[in-house]
């Protein structure tokens, strides 16, 4: 039999005014299973919870309702009590007649009857609480990195600075991402290279990193503190040990008119190849679409070319080379896969998306996007720095910056603004005034962002004293004559039509997530938004938390974000993994689902319902050890305790903690007539 | 119906499966009923009284079938949707079951009829029913009839309770519900209630009022609807059993109607295909939602 | 870093920003365009070109349209815009350089009336050191002003002496004179 | 005078039953009490986790014991603190809806609504509406008299000893 005791708070003025708290506690006397109920003023305060804690241990409580304020404020107060007199704390509940009841009415009586009734419906609950203990679950101490740009970097080398092994994954031959490509930084116009690939080399030398270029996640199963992640290494056909990154092979190799993904398709590379010069690792990697022994080896032809091979005094290209599979354990996980530009180019149905035929992209050759410009501006570009257009390698006289292509357009691009193209622009046309001393940068916007450190006086500067000209309106349509593109616009100041030409222009396109991302999140079981990107626990308080335990994100493929918020977001991470890595074990509260196996039918409507895939599946064996059923098995470690399975299961055969049917049937009860 | 028999004895004579479960020609119509010899293929029928859904016997609820070993299974193209129902919800692995597709045009609604098959007679379901075969079947026999196009009477009623004012068909489901006699036979021969213990059946807490009375009638049928949404197959086999010709029917298709406009959705025969309730699209219309 | 000396086009005439940007010492590319200036400005309702569309037009070199413009004509030189400005503009002195520019008469000329009234205004100085209404009533007559507007109210104000028929001319006229000799060298050199 | 029942002077006052999640609506609840929103007092929280809790049978089982209306809120589309589970509420609940609509049921008792941390405003708007709605709609005495006597609800006579009663044992 249940023995309940209710004490009924004042919290001074604020419940007392509006509600009669003595008539509550008198009212509660009645209630079947309640032996004990009083008011007091403070029940929060250092008596008051003592009244709590000798209640139970001179009355035998057996279960605890503080009718008070909302227990996302006190709950943790009381069940500190509850346990602190030896009672479970779980069977510790409040009532919420603070801010759902007497702060929000003034009717004394109404307020009065609404805060007996809230106590009642609580009371029942507690009648069905059950002691329940708080998960422990083992922490493996080691993280796994997922992208190798600097995101990845910064927190691949916190973490390990912080004293933990990191395994850090990159998919492309080399790490240091999008920002290797780039120029100089806005707004302080530091080379770009010059701050990253220090971190790049450190990343390599690290003695509790490991690196796996060229590598990609595979699987990812487990939980938080115990993942096991199967990470794909990549054929290089080259042998990493053997290798000493000489570079003779690829000066040998014939097939040489391909396009440098690194310059953006503006530069060329061999099909061996590494792909820029600071690479980390220094290793070359045989592409195979494109190396011609493996064109012959897919047309059936024997090998002819191997002239790599015959070049490499290390005996390191290995054209049998396969991809192995290895698999590693860890205890937390980053993901940083960064972006992509918003390709204008014929990729874009795939991704539902109309394009812009009305710039001229992919048919005017002049026409490019910021990373190519990126590439023309940066010293070991394809034009060693010179800003010369792709027709015919002159300079532009007359360079246009279109702001806001495929961004802010819900039509034909995304809605939302892709933060960085304000200041990148800006950069732009101030190392094209350096560059080209007597060339007019024009920039077509919509607004100006500039919202940072700095960066406010960072796009002022190039325009005041710097000379870019700005216009405030979108560009309609760009076409070719000659060699000049004539660009149509509209002057939304002045409020005219603007025809002008240009030499080159450069399309700010939107930042989007890397493709493959949704396959990525779907195997880490995060979730993420409409355009891909991963989402965050909370968008205020809980930034770089996805809503699965022990997963982090970290970078542009959660948002648009620039260098400097990359950086703070990986450490921010790094910061989480190491505080989850502080203990060997670590504590959770019991609020999750556990299946009743006699009743569970194995239909897994609760497995296609959780949003974590904690729901596994379970054999249930005879006494020779053939399976005769298979049913649910939540896993308390994955579980996050939202409850949907159990309102899906057909048969109630899963019940949450703490949230049971029991509970709210009695709830229900407690309100009826 | 020979290639039915034939194909019947040659799977049981080549040990292919133990048993065929079928119809054959009882006291009172077709019934169904489980094969176990080459020779017992002979009895073997399918003609426009083979109503009942066999899929129900595959449910791990009726052990009969398992015990017999592997079992061949005759499948109307609507019944193939209850078995990829089954198997899309881990009750029976498709390995385990050789399926016998046989061409259909259409049932009427009671096995024991004597009636031939017309516009007059065929049962509710199959109007507008575009299925000819069972697309999930290992082997497809028969020949079928065209079909039925006239208008459904479930549909016109459905309608007619749609424009009455809401006491109006409060007063038709109370009149509807009150003999329910809470028997549960629309439970048990529903090839997708499959659970050992049924929601009705608990007592901690009592969701669903086990005595028939209204209210608790109420909470089952209201229960039973929920739990067929996005799942039910339209065989209609409730209403066919029901002792009080209560129109379990209407409700079902009400929601199949509700689920097919809110959400695209018709009950596959394909064991891919996921149901619409335990998925979700993140633009799922909300126009209730305040 | 001071003011960078951009000229990006060298074949063409100087761009109008860089004339007004050595007329005065401002930099047009500083205003944002926020519309304080107008907010602010006591003709903003009777013109067609406010303070900051007028500051938009120099950084846009778009010297065809202040020459239609009224805006700079009507402006008081009050100086409110420049007061209000959060980043320095000064478009007052901006429209001085402007209404200097155009004044001179090779980049368009302002409108007759106005341009009457400005010289008529100027001569009654330099001739009397001090405003003798009169004269300068019949010099913006006969130099292009309305001819006949305010006419019916010229008795009245006759009557009541507010309108002295004969000049007055200041003390120091040696003082003003030198003045006028000073901009006018100031002005004659290039 | 009953505790249990909402005062009556001068009239019926519903009594509303909410189910809400957690994290969004109790939170935004919580807001409109610390911003100190009043509004109308007929409305009894029942806390969950998450709207995907809630299971159509809360509801059912609220009308049988005597609720006059229901409100089911959570988060709104993608702020769910478990991801996915306001949007197996949301088809679910659709579903539901039209169901309660078919069998009679005046869905104006039944309020749906996303109400977030932030919205205590929303939250106040969203109960004075349902409290307003119920009001003119009356009593759900229909459901109420779903009564055990089979005679009475063959006849359609409640006898008055049974009308809100607890089913005998």
């Amino acid at each position: 039999m249940a023995r309940i005791g209710v004490f009924v708070c004042h919290c001074g003025e604020n419940i007392g005014r509006t509600v009669d708290c003595h008539g509550v506690a008198e009212a509660c006397k009645d209630v079947p299973g309640v032996v004990h109920s009083v008011d007091y003023k403070y029940m929060c305060s250092d008596p008051g919870q003592q009244m709590v804690k000798n209640a139970i241990a001179e009355k035998g409580l057996t279960g605890v309702v503080v009718a008070a304020c909302s227990p996302h404020m006190h709950e943790k107060t009381f069940r500190r009590a509850t346990a602190g007199a030896g009672l479970n704390p779980f069977l510790c509940e409040m009532a919420n007649v603070r801010e759902h009841c007497s702060w929000i009415h003034e009717d004394r009586e109404k307020a009065t009857v609404k805060a007996v009734d809230i106590t009642k419906t609580i009371i029942e609950k507690v009648k069905r609480n059950v002691p329940l203990n708080t998960i422990r679950i083992p922490v493996t101490r080691r993280a796994l990195v997922i992208g190798g740009g600097i995101a990845g970097i910064q927190a691949a080398l916190d973490i390990a600075d912080g004293g933990r092994e990191v395994i850090l994954v990159e998919k492309g031959p080399s790490i240091g991402g999008h920002m290797s490509q780039l120029s100089e930084t806005f707004p302080t116009l530091d080379c770009s290279q010059c701050i990253l690939t220090p971190r790049m080399v450190e990343v390599y030398q690290h003695p509790r990193i490991k690196l796996y270029a060229y590598s990609e996640v595979e699987s990812v199963e487990g939980y938080i503190g115990n993942f096991k992640v199967t990470v794909r290494r990549k054929a290089r056909s080259v042998d990493e040990d053997k290798c000493n990154g000489c570079g003779a092979c690829t000066q040998v190799c014939p097939n040489k008119k391909i396009p440098s993904e690194f310059d953006c398709g503006l530069g060329k590379r061999t099909a061996i190849y590494v792909p820029f010069p600071q690479a980390v690792p220094n290793l070359p990697t045989v592409d195979r679409n494109k190396c011609l022994l493996f064109m012959n080896r897919a047309k059936g032809r024997p090998d002819t070319c191997k002239k790599c091979a015959d070049a490499c005094a290390k005996g390191a290209i290995d054209f049998d080379q396969q991809d192995r599979l290895v698999t590693e354990d860890v205890g937390a996980i980053v993901v940083a896969t960064g972006y992509q530009l918003y390709t204008i180019g014929k990729d874009q149905p795939k991704d539902n998306l109309k394009g812009y035929g009305e710039y001229g992209y992919g048919t005017i050759p002049d026409v490019i996007d910021g990373l190519q410009f990126e590439r023309l501006a940066s010293a070991s570009g394809p034009t060693s720095g010179k800003i010369l257009r792709p027709s015919d390698g002159k300079e532009p006289k007359r360079i246009v910056f279109l702001q806001c292509i495929g961004s802010r357009d819900p039509q034909k691009g995304m809605e939302y603004c892709s933060k960085i193209c304000c200041m990148y622009v800006a950069k732009h046309t101030m190392l094209y005034h350096h560059k080209v001393h007597d060339g007019q940068a024009t920039v077509f916007y919509m607004d100006i962002r500039a919202a940072g450190k700095g960066y406010e006086e960072f796009s002022r500067r190039a325009i005041e004293e710097e000379g870019a000209q700005y216009i405030r309106g979108r560009v309609s349509r760009m076409w070719r004559e000659g060699d000049v593109i004539k660009i149509l616009g509209f002057d939304t100041l002045e409020g005219e039509p603007i025809e002008m030409d240009a030499d080159m222009v450069v399309l700010a396109t939107a930042m989007r997530p890397q493709p493959g991302i949704d396959a990525l999140a779907q195997k880490l079981s995060v979730s993420y938004d409409q355009h891909g990107f991963i989402n965050e626990a909370h968008p205020k308080l809980r930034p770089v938390e996805t809503n699965t335990a022990g997963i982090f994100v970290a970078g542009a493929c959660q948002a648009p974000r620039d260098i400097p918020d990359a950086v703070a977001m990986a450490s921010a991470t790094a910061s989480k993994v190491l505080g989850l890595f502080a203990n060997e074990m670590l504590e959770r509260e019991p609020t999750v689902a556990c299946v009743n196996e006699a009743n569970c039918a194995g239909c897994f409507h609760c497995e296609r319902v959780c949003a974590y895939g904690a729901v596994e599946h379970k054999d249930i064996k005879d006494r020779a050890g053939n399976v005769v059923r298979v049913i649910a098995y939540v896993n308390p470690g994955v579980c996050q305790g939202c409850g949907t399975c159990q309102a899906t299961c057909p048969s109630k055969s899963v019940e949450l903690q703490g949230f049971t049917d029991e509970q709210i049937w009695g709830e229900i009860q407690a309100l009826g007539v | 119906m020979t290639e039915l028999r034939e194909l019947a004895r040659r799977l049981l004579s080549e040990g292919t499966v133990n048993a065929v479960l079928g119809w054959e020609e009882g006291p009172r119509g077709a019934r169904p009923a489980f094969v176990t010899t080459p020779e017992g293929a002979d009895t073997l029928i399918f003609d426009h009284r083979c109503v009942h859904n066999l899929a129900s016997y595959l449910s791990p609820r009726r052990p009969h079938l398992k015990r017999l070993g592997k079992v061949a299974m005759v499948l109307k193209p609507c019944d193939a949707r209850a078995v990829a129902g089954l198997i899309r919800e881990t009750q029976i692995p498709r390995d385990k079951v050789v399926l016998i597709g046989v061409r259909c045009g259409g049932v009427i609604t009671d096995p024991d009829s004597t009636a031939p098959l017309t516009e007059a007679t065929v049962a509710d379901r199959c109007r507008g029913c575009p299925d000819r075969e069972g697309h999930l079947a290992d082997h497809t026999v028969g020949t079928a009839g065209p079909g039925f196009a006239g208008p459904s009477k479930r549909a016109q009623k459905i309608e007619e309770l749609a424009a009455a004012p809401a006491e109006k068909r409060w007063a038709f489901w109370q009149s509807e519900l009150e003999k329910c006699v809470r028997c549960h036979a629309c439970r048990q021969v529903c090839p997708m209630c499959y659970c050992d213990r049924c929601l009705a059946d608990k007592t901690q807490p009592r969701w669903i009022e086990s005595s028939p009375h209204a209210r608790g009638n109420m909470a089952w049928h209201v229960a039973r609807a929920m739990h067929l949404a996005g799942r039910c197959v339209d065989c209609g086999e409730c209403e066919r059993v029901c002792p009080e010709g209560i129109p379990l029917g209407l409700i079902t298709r009400k929601i199949a109607q509700v689920v097919s406009e809110r959400y695209d959705f018709r009950p596959s025969d394909d064991p891919a295909v996921p149901a619409p309730v335990g998925t979700y699209r993140m633009d799922d219309p909300q126009e209730f939602i305040l | 870093m001071g003011s960078h000396e951009h000229s990006h086009d060298h074949s063409g005439p100087e761009p109008l920003a860089a004339r007004v940007q050595r007329m005065t010492g401002l930099n047009p590319a500083c205003c944002y365009q926020c519309g304080k200036c107008s907010a602010g400005c006591p003709m903003a309702a009777e013109t067609t070109l406010r303070p900051h569309d007028v500051m938009r037009l120099v950084a846009r070199n778009r010297l065809d349209k202040l020459a239609d413009a009224d805006g700079l004509w009507l402006c008081l030189t009050c100086e409110t815009c420049t007061s209000r400005c959060p980043n320095g503009c000064d478009p007052a002195r901006t429209m001085d350089a402007l209404r200097e520019i155009f004044a001179a008469g090779k980049d368009g000329k302002p409108p007759k009336a106005i341009s009457a009234f400005h010289k008529s205004f100027l001569n009654q100085v330099r001739n009397h050191g001090r405003l003798f209404e009169m004269g300068l009533i019949m010099s913006y007559k006969l130099g292009g002003g309305p001819m006949f507007a305010d006419v019916t109210t010229t008795p009245s104000v006759l009557a009541r002496g507010k309108l002295g028929l004969a000049p007055h001319n200041v003390k120091g006229m040696d003082e003003v004179r030198r003045i006028f000799a000073a901009c006018a060298e100031e002005e004659a050199q290039p | 005078m009953d505790a249990t029942t909402p005062a009556v002077a001068g009239g019926f006052e519903p009594r509303i039953t909410a189910f809400v999640c957690n994290w969004c609506t109790y939170t935004g609840a919580d807001l409109a009490g610390t911003s100190r929103l009043q509004m109308a007092s007929n409305v009894r929280i029942i806390r969950l986790p998450c709207t995907g809790r809630i299971d159509p049978m809360f509801i059912t089982k609220a009308f049988e014991r005597g609720a006059d209306g229901i409100i089911v809120s959570g988060c709104h589309p993608a702020d769910c603190h478990y991801n996915a589970g306001n949007y197996h509420a949301r088809r679910r609940f659709a579903i539901f809806r039209e169901l309660m609509d078919f069998l009679g049921v005046d869905t104006g008792r039944i309020t749906f609504s996303w109400v977030s941390a932030s919205e205590g405003g929303k939250w106040r708007d969203v109960v004075n509406d349902a409290v307003t709605r119920v009001r003119a709609l009356g009593p759900f005495t229909d459901y109420r008299k779903l009564v055990v006597d089979p005679v009475a609800t063959a006849t359609g006579v409640v006898p008055p000893e049974h009308v809100g009663k607890e089913v005998p044992a």
